[in-house]
């Protein structure tokens, strides 16, 4: 197996292309793929572990997966086009439908993005109330992987634990927006909704009632020989992989690069608070699971002291009702729990956006797929694609 | 002609020894009805406590608390359609589950309920179960050859590789506890009803004798026993996740039955085995320790006690089931069912009846907690790997299991090497 | 206690630990099943269900003054209002309301534009229906609000 | 299996504009039309700084209360609504090390609230990514993507949203080619322009010569058409891709 990147690293211009061919074109290839040895799996569209509707052409040496092709599109909404036809409230619940495991930081990072082409601000109350929330989100986005990962690779409890935990966080949302999973929960310029009188005591009560069920995933998995056996050395990814793939969020950062848009370029209220970003040292599943479990406390952490720092006053910024951005272009980016979710939004002044493009963590760290199989067994497509966290949903639009 | 029926209850031998045909034929059936009484009890057992762990609670809509569902099931899985996929091979998909049914269920023809509660007791009894059991693969991999495609292949072929380099590490273990049943007797015995007497004689369970290498013998049979059924963390072949089911993807209805019925009886039937080898079959516990008349009778209890125990659990909850019309069948199912135990408890007070029942309660309690341990791995481990699973089976278990058996072999040696020894350096004439 | 590494391999305890996990979550008060017919989910004050027509309660007539705000805030178009004066009261009266919810996401911005108050989502989540036509809820059907429909074979 | 619903609910006009907004008082807020919005301004600014960008904030608007939400300003008569930022030129010396080497390629280097960009012509675009990604530690390329102005004689503008580690800096290198013009592919600088440019070509029909696999990534290879171009014909292409391989009437 010719090594990925001093392939690539050398191409000179003239040449034409990489040496490999990174691409599994099966059909058009002229010598005929597919001699004796060779098996080809069709995993998916349908299959128990692609997390929705993803459908991977494996190509199999016995157990040995020599490549893989992704076929994606099956959920492909068109998400940008509806966006050219619908003003830029009206757009605001779509977003929630890509990530749909996520759908707080979703909207977060909309909102924000036309905050910024119009020069808006949300007042602190409303910052520190969406603060509190999208890291919420992102415990519940992360109990939903480890759930799901975990039931790949056989364990079939963790996934009535992490669910019976992510209850309460899905209580407060319903409480606080009355949706659980579309929430819709935020608005240009801010909140919509005050925080219900229990809120504060609700979210402390969630903190100091979770960790000690984080401690018991733990002890079911962590030093688990079963579960560190399948894990470690699994899908290794190394850093300088992961920035050339464009990899970004806990597949990131466990490959050892300490890089976190909450601390690069905080948005939001993030820049008072501390705490800390979890990175791995080999980057295999283990140390995936071991950023996204630290990720978890990190989290509470941050909710503990934006609940105790909540200021008051008013929750919505002064903005036109019928919004009409200025004509100009800008791309903000936020940290979702998938990595960066960012948002490029072209307005011509008129009331709808003249173009959305949404640049989805999941769609990108799945490219990652391919190179992170090769050599391993089917048993480990299946864990590997469970490391991921990809959500189908923001993979297609 | 009635006398040849009436001469055996008199003699205190297995109706295979004994040789009368008859009885043989009672045993067999009432073995067979047992098992697939077992299998529907474990059925319904295995959804509500793997449930349970999994903080749910598992059927509850069909009959009271779910009672109903394995019938439910077993109804389903007969009306449904068996569908034969188009260009499988007919006659091997046709015969595949036939073959693992009929290995899963002889293997219980020398299990020892008790003394003389066993269909026969052939004097390589041991041999014959794992043999017996061994030939479970060939239906598996007849299974899913003959189902023509890509998953069934595959996971065929994991599970006969598997259930091969298990078997090594089961017959290990299965050699230390016959090694330990000629320490007294000088002769070692096969046969299962001999091993638990060896036990008797020795008044110590094997699991206990000789104190780390008994349990370990029975630790390595243990991880082996759920490898050899496809179980909990060893259960490759039929994972989900990868194989979609596995060999018995293709079948459906009936066939599919079978093979769910043939594993549950391989589960019974191999812990049957770690029973009878390492936890002293149909012996209560510490039998000479506290062997006076008192402690027997009060042994003797133990049946009747349990059966009221469960039949208050029913009652218990058709108390506790919420007061509304659509429950009211329900609530009346339980305690019918609450009552039907209490009456079996009280039959099993009878005393003609408890001395009888007494062995094979004890042996039926163990198996069911080893039950219970297979449930319990389901809920908690995840799985491994298919290589790893063979490197564990190879690399761990294969070289523990030779070890124990010669330390066993030394162990029971020490007299005569020690003596010869002594002889030999001039100490004793 | 810590055990040396080793001696924690050969006894087995991580597997041990995870056993005691799942051991303890066994008695039936741990369940969270709720077994839907009879126990009914709590739902709270702010939930987006089925949207409801209020009725001024002394007049009785319906308080939409026709105003079209929810119909122009809808991202999905669903909402058709009819409406004429009424020589009387100089007000404006819905004559047919249309309000498909086969493609309602339930966002809440007809809500929140409705100038009057009048047209609020409820807390009902019962709406399921055998017929897709029975979807598109005319004024009457707004004003009750769903009515599950009992299946008769 | 032919993929479900694969165009948004298109927006059918009869049921929009409704009848009389006038006497509510409130403008008529320009209702969503039908796909392709009639753009009042010229190009947008950032395609020619020259002209002024058209800014149409309607000065017509009373002091209307806020939306439901609490009203959060007294009903005070808003002052005119500040001209939008303007982008400013950006100076530094990557930008002067370009321009002295490039001169008139680089079209435009300014920054717009604070993000800057580039505006590159589209034949040394290639050498200005490689020597971004060498020269300039842009090691991760964020995103690709286009967008289409009909209007425009170079209808396309391609964006590369570039970050770099080292300096915690992102730039936005635009460049603007016509219809049937072909880039060359930034696969070979980071891979993970793969798919970023598979979807470009899905959506606008932009090539990129030397790509490893150039193929439609989210809709079926048969599709015809590009679905962001503005001048798509939704109603049209969605009939006609069912009609075809379901042999029913229409989606809808």
């Amino acid at each position: 197996m010719s090594d990925f990147e001093n392939d690539y690293r050398h191409a000179k211009p003239g040449q034409s292309g990489p040496g490999i061919v990174d691409y599994l074109d099966l059909e058009t290839k002229d010598q005929t793929y597919l001699d004796a040895t060779e098996l080809v799996l069709n995993m998916g569209p349908q299959h128990p572990s692609t997390h929705g509707v993803l459908r991977v052409i494996l190509k199999l040496d016995g157990e040995k997966v020599l490549g893989t092709e992704c076929v994606i599109g099956y959920l492909h909404r068109g998400v940008e086009k509806i966006a050219e036809n619908r003003t830029y409230a009206m757009f605001n619940p779509y977003v929630d439908r890509m990530d749909y495991v996520a759908a707080v930081s979703n909207g977060l990072g909309y909102c924000e993005a036309v905050e910024k082409l119009l020069n808006a601000e949300a007042p602190p109350r409303a910052q520190y109330i969406r603060v509190i929330l999208t890291e919420l989100c992102r415990i519940a986005s992360h109990q939903v992987w480890l759930g799901t990962h975990a039931l790949d690779i056989g364990a079939l409890t963790p996934l009535f634990y992490c669910f019976r935990d992510r209850e309460e966080i899905l209580k407060i949302f319903e409480k606080y927006c009355g949706a659980r999973l579309t929430t819709h929960a935020f608005r240009i310029g801010g909140c919509i909704y005050e925080a219900y009188d229990g809120f504060e005591q609700d979210c402390l009560k969630f903190c100091e009632h979770f960790l000690p069920k984080l401690n018991e995933y733990e002890e079911l998995l962590t030093t688990n020989r079963i579960w560190v056996r399948r894990t470690k050395g699994v899908g290794i990814l190394k850093p300088e992989d992961c920035i050339a793939l464009g990899v970004t969020g806990p597949v990131l950062r466990a490959s050892g690069v300490k890089w976190d848009l909450r601390k690069a370029q905080p948005y939001e209220a993030y820049k008072n608070f501390e705490f800390e970003i979890p990175t791995g040292v080999n980057g295999d599943t283990y140390d995936r699971y071991l950023v996204r479990i630290e990720e978890m406390r990190q989290s509470v952490r941050i909710i503990r002291q934006a609940v105790e720092g909540l200021p008051t006053g008013p929750i919505m910024a002064k903005i036109p009702k019928v919004l009409k951005p200025p004509v100009g272009e800008i791309y903000h980016s936020i940290e979702a729990p998938k990595g960066e979710l960012g948002y490029f939004i072209v307005s011509d002044g008129s009331t709808q956006p003249y173009r959305v493009r949404v640049r989805p963590p999941s769609f990108v760290n799945l490219q990652a797929l391919d190179k992170m199989v090769r050599g391993l067994l089917v048993a480990d497509v299946v864990a590997v694609i469970g490391t991921l966290d990809i959500v189908l949903g923001e993979v297609d639009r | 002609m009635l006398d040849a029926i009436t001469n055996y209850l008199h003699s205190n031998a297995t109706p295979g020894e004994a040789g009368s045909m008859l009885w043989a034929t009672i045993y067999i059936l009432i073995i067979v009805i047992g098992i697939s009484l077992a299998v529907i009890a474990m059925n319904w057992l295995e959804r509500k406590i793997l449930a349970h762990m999994q903080i749910r609670l598992g059927p509850m809509r069909v009959g009271p608390h779910g009672l109903l569902q394995p019938f439910a099931d077993a109804l389903k899985l007969l009306i449904k359609e068996d569908i034969i996929p188009e260009n499988a091979d007919k006659l091997v998909f046709w015969s595949a589950p036939v073959v693992v049914t009929m290995t899963a269920f002889t293997t219980f023809l020398v299990v020892p309920f008790g003394r003389e509660h066993a269909v026969t007791d052939m004097n390589i009894g041991i041999l014959f179960m794992l043999g017996v059991s061994s030939l479970g693969v060939l239906g598996i991999i007849m299974a899913g050859w003959s189902s023509n495609s890509h998953y069934p292949l595959m996971g065929s072929l994991r599970s006969s590789a598997q259930m091969v380099s298990y078997e090594i590490a089961m017959g290990l273990a299965i050699v230390c506890a016959v090694l330990m049943t000629s320490l007294q007797t000088g002769t070692g015995t096969l046969s299962m009803i001999g091993i638990v007497e060896a036990q008797a004689q020795q008044q110590t369970w094997f699991i206990f004798k000789m104190f780390p290498l008994g349990f370990l013998a029975f630790a390595i049979f243990a991880i082996a026993m759920v490898a050899e059924t496809n179980r909990a963390p060893f259960d490759l072949p039929e994972a989900e996740s990868e194989l979609v089911a596995g060999f018995h993807t293709e079948y459906s209805g009936f066939r599919w039955s079978l093979f769910f019925l043939a594993e549950y009886a391989a589960m019974l039937a191999v812990s049957s085995i770690a029973v009878t080898l390492w936890l002293g079959g149909w012996m209560r516990p510490f039998p000479n320790w506290l062997n006076g008349g008192a402690w027997g009778l009060a042994f003797s209890f133990f049946p009747a006690l349990t059966l009221f125990v469960l039949a208050g659990l029913c009652l218990l909850g058709a108390v506790r089931m919420p007061k509304i019309p659509q429950m009211k069948i329900q609530t009346a199912g339980l305690t019918m069912f609450g009552l039907l135990l209490g009456f079996i408890g009280l039959v099993l007070l009878a005393p003609g009846v408890r001395e009888r029942v007494q062995d094979i309660y004890w042996f039926v309690v163990k198996v069911a907690f080893f039950m219970y341990l297979y449930i319990w791995y389901r809920g908690t481990f995840p799985r491994y790997r298919f290589d790893q699973l063979m490197k564990v089976g190879w690399k761990v278990l294969l070289p523990t299991g030779l070890g124990v058996l010669i330390a066993t072999a030394l162990w029971g040696l020490m007299p005569q090497i020690s003596s010869s020894v002594a002889r030999g350096l001039g100490v004793l004439p | 206690m810590s055990l040396s590494p080793l001696i924690r391999k050969i006894l087995l305890v991580d597997l041990v630990k995870g056993l005691k996990v799942t051991f303890k979550y066994q008695p039936p008060s741990e369940a969270v099943t709720e077994q839907y017919p009879l126990e009914r989910p709590v739902i709270y004050e702010r939930y987006r269900g089925q949207p409801r027509l209020k009725v001024d309660p002394e007049s009785g007539h319906s308080m939409c003054i026709v105003c079209n705000l929810c119909a122009l805030a809808c991202p999905e178009q669903l909402i058709v209002v009819k409406g004429e004066r009424n020589p009387v009261t100089k007000r404006k009266e819905p004559v047919s309301w249309s309000y498909d919810l086969s493609r309602c996401m339930f966002c809440g911005l007809c809500a929140e534009a409705c100038s009057t108050g009048a047209l609020e989502l409820s807390q009902d989540y019962e709406m399921a229906l055998y017929s897709r036509e029975g979807m598109v809820l005319d004024q009457a059907a707004l004003e009750r609000g769903p009515e599950p429909v009992q299946y008769v074979k | 299996m032919p993929d479900e619903s694969k165009d948004p609910k298109p927006i059918s006009p009869e049921s929009s504009a409704p009848a009389s907004a006038a006497e509510a008082g409130t403008p008529t807020a320009s209702t969503p039309k039908s796909a392709e919005p009639v753009k009042t301004s010229a190009a947008p600014a950032t395609a020619d700084s020259a002209s002024n960008p058209a800014a149409p904030t309607s000065e017509g608007k009373p002091a209307a209360p806020a939306a439901a939400a609490k009203p959060t300003a007294p009903p005070a008569k808003p002052t005119p609504k500040p001209e939008g930022p303007k982008p400013e030129p950006w100076d530094s010396d990557l930008v002067r090390k370009l321009k002295a080497q490039y001169g008139s390629g680089i079209k435009e280097a300014s920054t717009y609230v604070g993000q800057k960009y580039l505006v590159v012509d589209s034949s040394i675009v290639y050498e200005i990514l490689l020597r971004m990604h060498d020269d300039e530690l842009f090691d991760y390329c964020v995103d690709i993507t286009a967008v289409h102005y009909p209007k425009r004689e170079q209808q396309f503008d391609v964006v590369y949203v570039l970050y770099s580690f080292h300096n915690n800096e992102r730039v936005r290198v635009k460049t603007q080619i016509q219809e049937g013009e072909t880039l060359r592919s930034a696969f070979s600088i980071w891979p993970t322009a793969n798919w970023l440019e598979r979807e470009v070509f899905d959506m606008f029909g932009i090539s990129f010569d030397e790509h490893p696999g150039l193929k439609r990534i989210l809709l079926p290879d048969g599709w015809k058409g590009h679905p962001l171009r503005k001048d798509y014909p939704i109603l049209q292409q969605d009939q006609e891709w069912v009609q075809i391989n379901l042999g029913i009437e229409s989606g809808q």
